[in-house]
């Protein structure tokens, strides 16, 4: 797929088809952010435009967060995700390193059943694991939309498998030196699979952020509540949903993962290319 | 500085034996090579030595202490390694730090933070910066202290591995194919730079690789290693001239020794091409081969054998010129040391060899005696009457 | 919910589970270092996954209803109610149409966009960073979104529809058309991340092999498609299959806000089936049973799949 | 001080109303301090939670639930039953509860819940629209057979109107009730293990759902979308529920004029229709707690309480003293929002099926109705009838429902 | 077998120019070398005559017609890359055939499950089998036929990428540098193997390298690029034996030619670390350098130079004696052909050259003629008197 530089009309191609299908993937957003700027009004007319008559996102923003304490969730998205995926890092990583580098019994088994868990639904297990944190005693709380998450059995994977990329002989200089394996793991794993760590860092926090179901189940406190929840606040088949806050309040919480997209991409594709995925 | 021993050892991976019972004295300040061809263990028995692998059976003394059991970092041996092993997020300078940081620091000095804010921590660095300083001094590269390892050429990153390696002040080095990452041209001056290393420290070294010029030109000892067993060792020049294994003459020298098909004759006399040759051994009667290093078979008219030029590989220092023989299916490869006078290639050309020169290999590969008659009385006659 | 996202390749490893005797002592230290450091994730799978999976099927042989104050062993009858059922095999029905036409769509446009955007040097994280927007964003709030946009009477769709001259349609309401409109939304969803995916595949493709092509004489850029590029993104799409599967066998999200598996059960699929029993009808022991014949469902289907494409990937 | 925890569905209705409230009952209780929980998504989300809760024993003391759930949660023991409190109360009477209010909170005979805010359907309709297509805005048809024919008139009126909608899958089966309630008729026998609705009264309610496609095109929308289109001023008559009034109000924001007029064709004496909305259930199990959570209730579903929940938003209470003294100069103000006061006589319960299944056969019941309103089986109503009722029989429970 | 002209070619990229013009003639069945130091662009010069790179500027003609704009595989020339490009997932004999099947087949015959129910495919299929295995017999790998090429040793890769390579009786061979990933021995055969080769061939070779030894040893001239430049192209003796330039001295040869700093004094006599010598030359008095070669150095007490033996490096056939000389910044090697006699380290010695040995470059790098006076009648005297 060289292009070579004479070759400029499939460049425009290239361009037509991609922007095209760009648009496509843009659309909702864009209808998003046009029917955040509309009034109620406008919005159920049925002749479709783009550009509000009336330009009414600072209102739609307004009521939004004058309806729900938009920055409280924010916050708790913010708190939620970087603890479940610091948890993760702290709990996945040692485990890829012992899976990927260690020898030890029953180390295949061990890994099959990681395997094997990547496949179990979240919504399979609710109710036992519901019931787990009624015995622990932490429902309706932070732990408790921490704690069933610290494990990334995908991390691990994930992590596995670029930590199969790195040379035995760095390890091996690392005991040489004196690291203990546990020190090797922080010393030595963490700083090399940086990349790899970004890839899965973008997983986890988008699956976490953008979690509905399970903090639904276990939260009853306003103030614990995390960003979806203050999406489906504004959605209310009883009252008749009110789309110009609605789609205000998604652009708050969708905007926060975007930015941080924007700055973790290149890192990001390099890392998932470093995993082995290949 | 240590003395090394290596006693009976064995080692096994998932049923397969990669070391079969070796046994090596390692003098302290020696510097010993361990060639052999690839996948022949070296790289297991150093590690072994390193404890970075238990071996299976076996044992490895470290200046009289059975090292069985002691952690890698405990036997305070130095490694540098093929790959050189640097940590990538690291610069230079802590590269070179890290064993030292670890010895002297306590996990706690070693917190990220919480580290930095301890007095004993930042008296223990300015030792450390003192030590790691000199080092860089020493292998000239204190200029790139602040890099980061990608930003280096091979021949620096080389130099900061043995740089981690010197400045703990280890007990023995152990080298594993140190440059073979290295083009050519770097690789010949490494060598004479890891050799002159040598000198400086007298310290035990332990030196893995591959290229039999490497081990021949670098160390005191060479010690050759063939399908986990080591077939022999001894200085360089004693197992390039000596080989007691036809294993070993075919590794050892580049291009690779001429072996002629070969009996022992009845009469004790050797017998090749069909020729008989001046050379008699103790031998039993039987099959055997006679070799011949390319720079020891002489071109031209007196030689009695014969065949045709088939290539010539002209250094421009020296040139080879293979020959194609009946009976043999290699051609037979002789060094001129002066390449402004070449055979044209498909030219017929004889050749031979003295007696002295002749290396025989019985039908197990094992070396058998040869002595030259007296009665020959000229010194260079051509072996083949 | 990519936790639960992976590929299984490895998966074929359980059947070469070979138990590795250690040797000797040396590592015995090693590998006690390994059990330490794998513990807390062990322990935490233990706790959060596989003890509440064990929870998950031991309740799927009573009666429990959420809530009530007791429950009873009755063995088998919910399966049996289950494969009794109408609405289960809908359900599987659905899930196995969605499966597999997301499925290829995805895979398909993740790996056309990876190839176009690849196949340039211009606006490559532009087009990288709008692909990738849909998987980014919060799948409730896009639902709603396209719930808006496939709205019959002020929906985008229609009215589009509408302005080329042509019949609008309920799209999400009629039982013909729900599902594939979830589909579409599936699709929309996952071919970011397919690309991706196959993005990090196509770094990895050696560039001599192309020149070596070219000079072969594989003239377009199809046939060096064909020689090249496909047979070396083997491993990747396995994987992307892999993950794009498993992702739509677990589609929740979509059904959950915009049609609640309707209408009359049109785009009821299984882990929706399993949610409505457990935490709608509170038929807790029902829902469960659902999952254990789901779990077992895409555990056959990935075991299957990993034991063919291990005849296909064999190459270093 | 006694704290009561209270927790409500659907923030965006409520949660002025509640707020406001406790502004009042602080003033008249000081002792009791109530504090309200993060609210329930929805019914359904709210039930799920209290059930949840009740494993886990971390309820509210007071909760505010759909007005059909009040049977799941009874047949799981989890609220409790109120019949003593109300018969130690004096002169209840004259704060204006009244009989009708106690049978909606009743299940197995004891009363568990009492209603706090209440929907009935009525018929809006889009005067503008009905005036084009000839209709007299002062006499709009109060019949099935007038309506549809207004419809299909105002449907003649242009390619995007719509004559007619039918809110007929809000949740619960509540718009497959109203009319065969409307007809006298019920869902099920009174022994509660055989099927009823397949009787004449079912019949007219599924023949007229299948008219509402067959003659008056009815599109075939869900609820939300049927609201906006109306809103949009593209549907002329439209049946849904009472708590719609102010959302739609506003969404219509002047473009047109809207007129409310009673559910059609109910018949006397024995006609009624399902009232909609939550009722408030005491889960508290202690004494003390129980005791202030009473107290509550009553200031809730008393005049007062009753009184603001009207202002703020489209319900209606169903306390007497409430919309006869309190709402009076309210109703005269909105007249729509009068329509369903005028239809409280004829109230019933939001009828919930028993059994495990009880919310199985509401979905099974949904599906078959939705294969009528998308024209699938529009043609053969009485066919749908019977297969509903054959199927809803299967998931009824053998023995009599009682609570266990 | 084709004629290649390369005019005046320019390239830049990114505004870099990594080809400065250059121009080179190949003759029909020549076997030609490029050799220089990574990233001279070697390899970029390579593939613009393959046509996978475009030029800036400049001219390729292939057998007298200009190539530009015409497509890799309409120039048939084959193009044995340093990684071998093998498809990973092809079997050696279907690797073999990709070009055959390229230009035999249409596009339709080529399709996966149609193309193999078409009749004329089956006809043209049977005939590049015949061809496949004619090739894979002349190279030794018909057992291979059936393999993956990952199932093979680098040898047998590189075999099979030269298969590929001959099967389509290309016009001219272009390699990039296909032997650096195998190791030494097998270079060294394999280096044989292709000489062999050409010589039954008789087509056009370029030869990519950046080791000097094979382009040396294989090819009837190489051409030295340095910088994007072709710098010096000749027979490899006459590059070895007259360098225009002192980086092509530097480069061809190893170990590396000994640079002396020395200058020109102004009756035109070469004076080198204070010696005067027995050569002069027409060039201007200035600095300059006199290079020889290490098998031109001779060691003994005739040498009037002297210094210190620092490293000796045996090989076994032969040996370097490293000396540190006062006014040197690196040894000067020496090489001794019989090793037997090596002086020790730390040893003094004395050492010297004759004139002849003599090449000497101006400040610039440019070659200066030098002559011996006539007066000097002893052939071998040495050269600094
Ligand atoms: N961890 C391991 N598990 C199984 N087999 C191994 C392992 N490490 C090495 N081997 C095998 O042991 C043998 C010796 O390997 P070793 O690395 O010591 O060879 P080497 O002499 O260093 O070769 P090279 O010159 O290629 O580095 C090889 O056959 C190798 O396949
Ligand atoms: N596609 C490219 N884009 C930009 N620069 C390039 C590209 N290809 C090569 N170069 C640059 O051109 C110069 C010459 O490269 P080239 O690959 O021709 O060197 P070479 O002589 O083959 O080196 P080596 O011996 O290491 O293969 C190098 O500096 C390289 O960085
Ligand atoms: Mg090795
Ligand atoms: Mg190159």
């Amino acid at each position: 797929m060289r292009a070579l530089g004479r070759i400029h009309p499939w460049s425009a191609v290239r361009h037509v088809l991609l922007l095209a299908g760009a648009l496509v993937m843009l659309i909702p957003f864009i209808w998003m952010l046009s029917t955040a700027s509309k009034p109620q009004t406008e919005i159920f007319s049925s002749d479709l435009h783009l550009i509000p008559y009336h330009f009414a996102l600072w209102d739609n923003l307004k009521i939004a967060f004058a309806k729900a304490d938009l920055w409280r969730y924010l916050l708790n998205g913010l708190i939620v995700t970087i603890l479940i995926f610091a948890l993760q890092v702290l709990v996945a990583l040692p485990a890829a390193y012992a899976f990927a580098k260690l020898r030890f019994l029953g180390r295949d088994v061990l890994f099959a059943l990681v395997v094997f868990c990547i496949l179990i639904p979240p919504q399979a297990t609710a109710i036992p694991v519901f019931l787990l944190l009624h015995k622990l005693g932490v429902l309706d709380s932070y732990i408790a939309l921490v704690l069933p998450f610290t494990i990334s059995v995908f991390g691990i994977f994930l992590m596995r498998q670029f930590f199969k990329t790195v040379p035995d002989d760095l390890i091996d200089a690392a005991r040489m030196d004196g690291i203990s394996e546990f020190g090797i793991v922080w010393r030595v794993m963490l700083p090399t699979a940086i990349p790899a760590v970004t890839a899965f860092g973008i997983f986890s926090v988008v699956a976490h952020w953008n979690d509905y179901f399970w903090p639904l189940i276990v939260l009853n406190s306003e103030h614990l509540q995390t960003p979806p929840l203050a999406v489906a606040h504004f959605r209310n088949n009883e009252a008749g949903t009110n789309y110009g806050p609605l789609m205000a309040a998604a652009m708050v919480i969708i905007a926060p993962l975007v930015i941080a997209f924007l700055f973790a991409q290149r890192r990001f594709i390099e890392g998932i290319t470093l995993t082995g995925i290949k | 500085m240590a003395e090394i021993g290596i006693r009976a050892l064995h080692k096994a991976f998932d049923g397969a034996d990669v070391l079969k019972g070796v046994d090596l004295t390692i003098e302290d300040g020696e510097f010993i090579s361990l060639v052999g061809p690839s996948g022949c263990g070296k790289s297991t028995l150093l590690r072994i030595i390193a404890g970075l692998e238990p071996q299976s059976s076996g044992e490895i003394w470290i200046d009289g202490a059975n090292a069985d059991g002691v952690r890698p970092s405990a036997r305070n041996l130095a490694m540098v390694f093929q790959s050189y092993a640097l940590y990538p997020h690291l610069s230079v300078f802590d590269n070179i730090a890290v064993p030292l940081r670890m010895k002297r620091l306590s996990a706690l000095e070693r917190m990220p933070l919480i580290g930095r804010l301890m007095p004993s921590r930042r008296r223990a660095e300015r030792t450390i910066r003192e030590d790691v300083e000199r080092v860089a001094g020493q292998l000239e590269i204190s200029p790139l202290l602040k890099r980061k390892p990608g930003q280096l050429s091979g021949g620096q990153r080389q130099r900061v591995a043995v740089g981690r390696a010197i400045v703990r002040q280890p007990r023995a080095f152990l080298f594993d194919e140190p440059l073979s990452n290295l083009d050519a041209k770097l690789r010949v001056h490494m060598r004479a730079e890891i050799a002159q290393l040598h000198r400086q420290l007298k310290t035990t070294f332990i030196y893995v690789t591959h290229d039999q010029a490497e081990a021949m030109t670098m160390s005191g000892r060479i010690a050759v290693m063939i399908g986990g067993e080591l077939i022999q060792v001894g200085a360089p020049a004693a197992v390039y001239d000596d080989p007691q294994d036809i294993r070993v003459a075919e590794f050892i020298g580049t291009p690779k020794i001429n072996a002629f098909p070969a009996r022992v004759r009845s009469d004790g006399r050797l017998e090749a091409l069909g020729h008989v040759l001046h050379a008699t051994t103790p031998s039993p009667a039987g099959e055997c081969r006679v070799c011949v290093r390319p720079e020891r078979i002489e071109l031209g008219a007196s030689g009695l054998l014969s065949g045709t030029v088939v290539h010539l590989e002209n250094l421009g220092s020296e040139a080879f010129v293979h020959i194609g023989s009946a009976g043999m299916n290699a051609p037979v490869v002789a060094r001129v040391n002066d390449p402004s006078q070449l055979p044209a290639i498909g030219a017929a050309i004889s050749y031979g060899f003295a007696p002295e020169a002749i290396r025989a290999f019985d039908a197990s590969g094992k070396r058998i005696a040869t002595s030259v008659p007296s009665r020959i009385e000229r010194p260079r006659e051509m072996a083949i009457v | 919910m990519s936790d639960a996202v992976a590929a299984l390749q490895e998966v074929a490893a359980a059947p070469r589970m070979r138990a590795r005797i250690l040797v000797k002592s040396g590592t015995a230290g090693r590998s006690g270092a390994a059990y330490a450091l794998a513990a807390p994730a062990l322990i935490l799978m233990l706790m959060m996954l596989l003890g509440p999976l064990a929870g998950v099927i031991a309740l799927s042989l009573t009666d429990y209803q959420l809530g009530a104050p007791s429950f009873s062993w009755i063995g088998l009858s919910n399966y049996q109610e289950m494969f009794a059922d109408r609405v289960f095999w809908i359900s599987l029905k659905n899930t196995l149409a969605y499966v597999a036409i997301v499925v290829p769509g995805a895979v398909a446009l993740g790996l056309g966009v990876a190839l176009l955007i690849q196949s340039g040097a211009g606006l490559r994280s532009l087009y990288r960073t709008v692909y990738f927007l849909p998987v980014m964003a919060t799948l409730i709030a896009m639902a709603i979104v396209w719930e808006f946009m496939l709205h019959p009477q002020f929906g985008l769709v229609n009215g589009l529809l509408r302005a080329a001259g042509l019949q609008g349609h309920s799209w999400l309401q009629d039982r013909g058309t729900a599902l594939y409109s979830l589909c579409v939304i599936g699709i929309w969803q996952a071919t970011g991340f397919n690309m991706v995916l196959f993005l990090a595949g196509l770094v990895s493709i050696p560039k001599h092999l192309y020149d070596a092509a070219e000079i072969d004489g594989a003239e377009s850029a199809w046939s060096r498609f064909g020689l090249v590029t496909w047979p070396m993104l083997a491993p990747v799409t396995l994987f992307v299959v892999a993950i794009s599967a498993i992702r739509s066998f677990q589609v929740f999200d979509t059904v959950q806000v915009l049609t609640k598996g309707g209408p009359s059960k049109s785009s009821e699929v299984l882990i929706y089936t399993m949610y409505t029993e457990g935490f709608e009808f509170f038929r807790s022991g029902y829902g469960a049973a659902v999952t254990v014949v789901f779990l077992a469902f895409v555990l056959s289907l990935t075991l299957l799949k990993s034991v063919l494409g291990r005849r296909e990937v064999h190459y270093a | 001080q006694t704290e009561v925890v209270v927790q409500y569905p659907y923030a965006e209705l409520f949660e002025g109303t509640h707020k406001r409230i406790i502004e009042e009952f602080a003033k008249v209780r000081p002792d009791i301090k109530v504090t309200l929980r993060a609210p329930y998504d929805s019914y359904e989300d709210g039930t799920q939670k209290v059930l949840r809760e009740a494993v886990t024993n971390q309820m509210p003391d007071v909760t505010f639930q759909g007005l059909n759930r009040i049977r799941v949660l009874v047949d799981k023991n989890i609220p409790a039953e109120l019949d003593g409190y109300i018969a130690a109360e004096k002169d209840f009477d004259k704060q204006g509860f009244h009989q009708a209010m106690f049978d909606i909170g009743t299940a197995s005979g004891k009363v568990y819940a009492l209603p706090f805010a209440i929907s009935l359907p009525v018929v809006y309709v889009n005067l503008d629209l009905a005036k084009q297509a000839g209709a007299d805005p002062a006499n709009l048809p109060k019949t099935w057979d007038g309506l549809i024919d207004l419809a299909r008139k105002i449907k003649a009126l242009g390619p995007d109107i719509n004559g007619i909608t039918y809110a007929w899958d809000i949740t619960g089966n509540w718009l497959w009730q109203a009319p065969v309630f409307s007809r006298g008729g019920s869902m099920l026998n009174a022994d509660e293990n055989k099927v009823a609705f397949n009787g004449p009264e079912g019949q007219f309610a599924i023949r007229t759902l299948a008219r509402l496609v067959t003659e008056a095109a009815m599109p075939n929308l869900d609820q939300p979308a049927m609201r906006a289109t109306f809103a949009a001023g593209k549907t002329g008559i439209h049946i849904t529920s009472t708590s719609d009034l102010n959302k739609t109000t506003q969404m219509i924001g002047g473009k047109f004029a809207l007129k409310t007029h009673t559910f059609p064709d109910v018949v006397s004496p024995n006609g009624r229709l399902p009232a909609g909305g939550n009722v408030v259930l005491i889960l508290a199990k202690d004494k003390a707690k129980r005791d202030a959570a009473w107290e509550v209730v009553k200031f809730w579903t008393g005049p007062k309480g009753a009184a603001i929940m009207a202002e703020t938003t489209g319900y209606m209470p169903p306390n007497k003293v409430a919309n006869e003294v309190y709402l009076k100069d309210f109703y005269v103000k909105n007249p729509n929002n009068y329509t369903a006061v005028s239809q409280l006589a004829l109230l019933t319960k939001w009828y919930a099926f028993p059994g495990d299944n009880g919310l199985k056969i509401t979905d099974v019941i949904k599906d078959h109705l939705n294969s009528i309103v998308t024209g699938a089986r529009a043609k053969e109503p009485e066919a749908v009838l019977s297969d509903m009722t054959a199927d809803v029989q299967k998931l009824l429970p053998k023995t009599v429902g009682s609570v266990r």
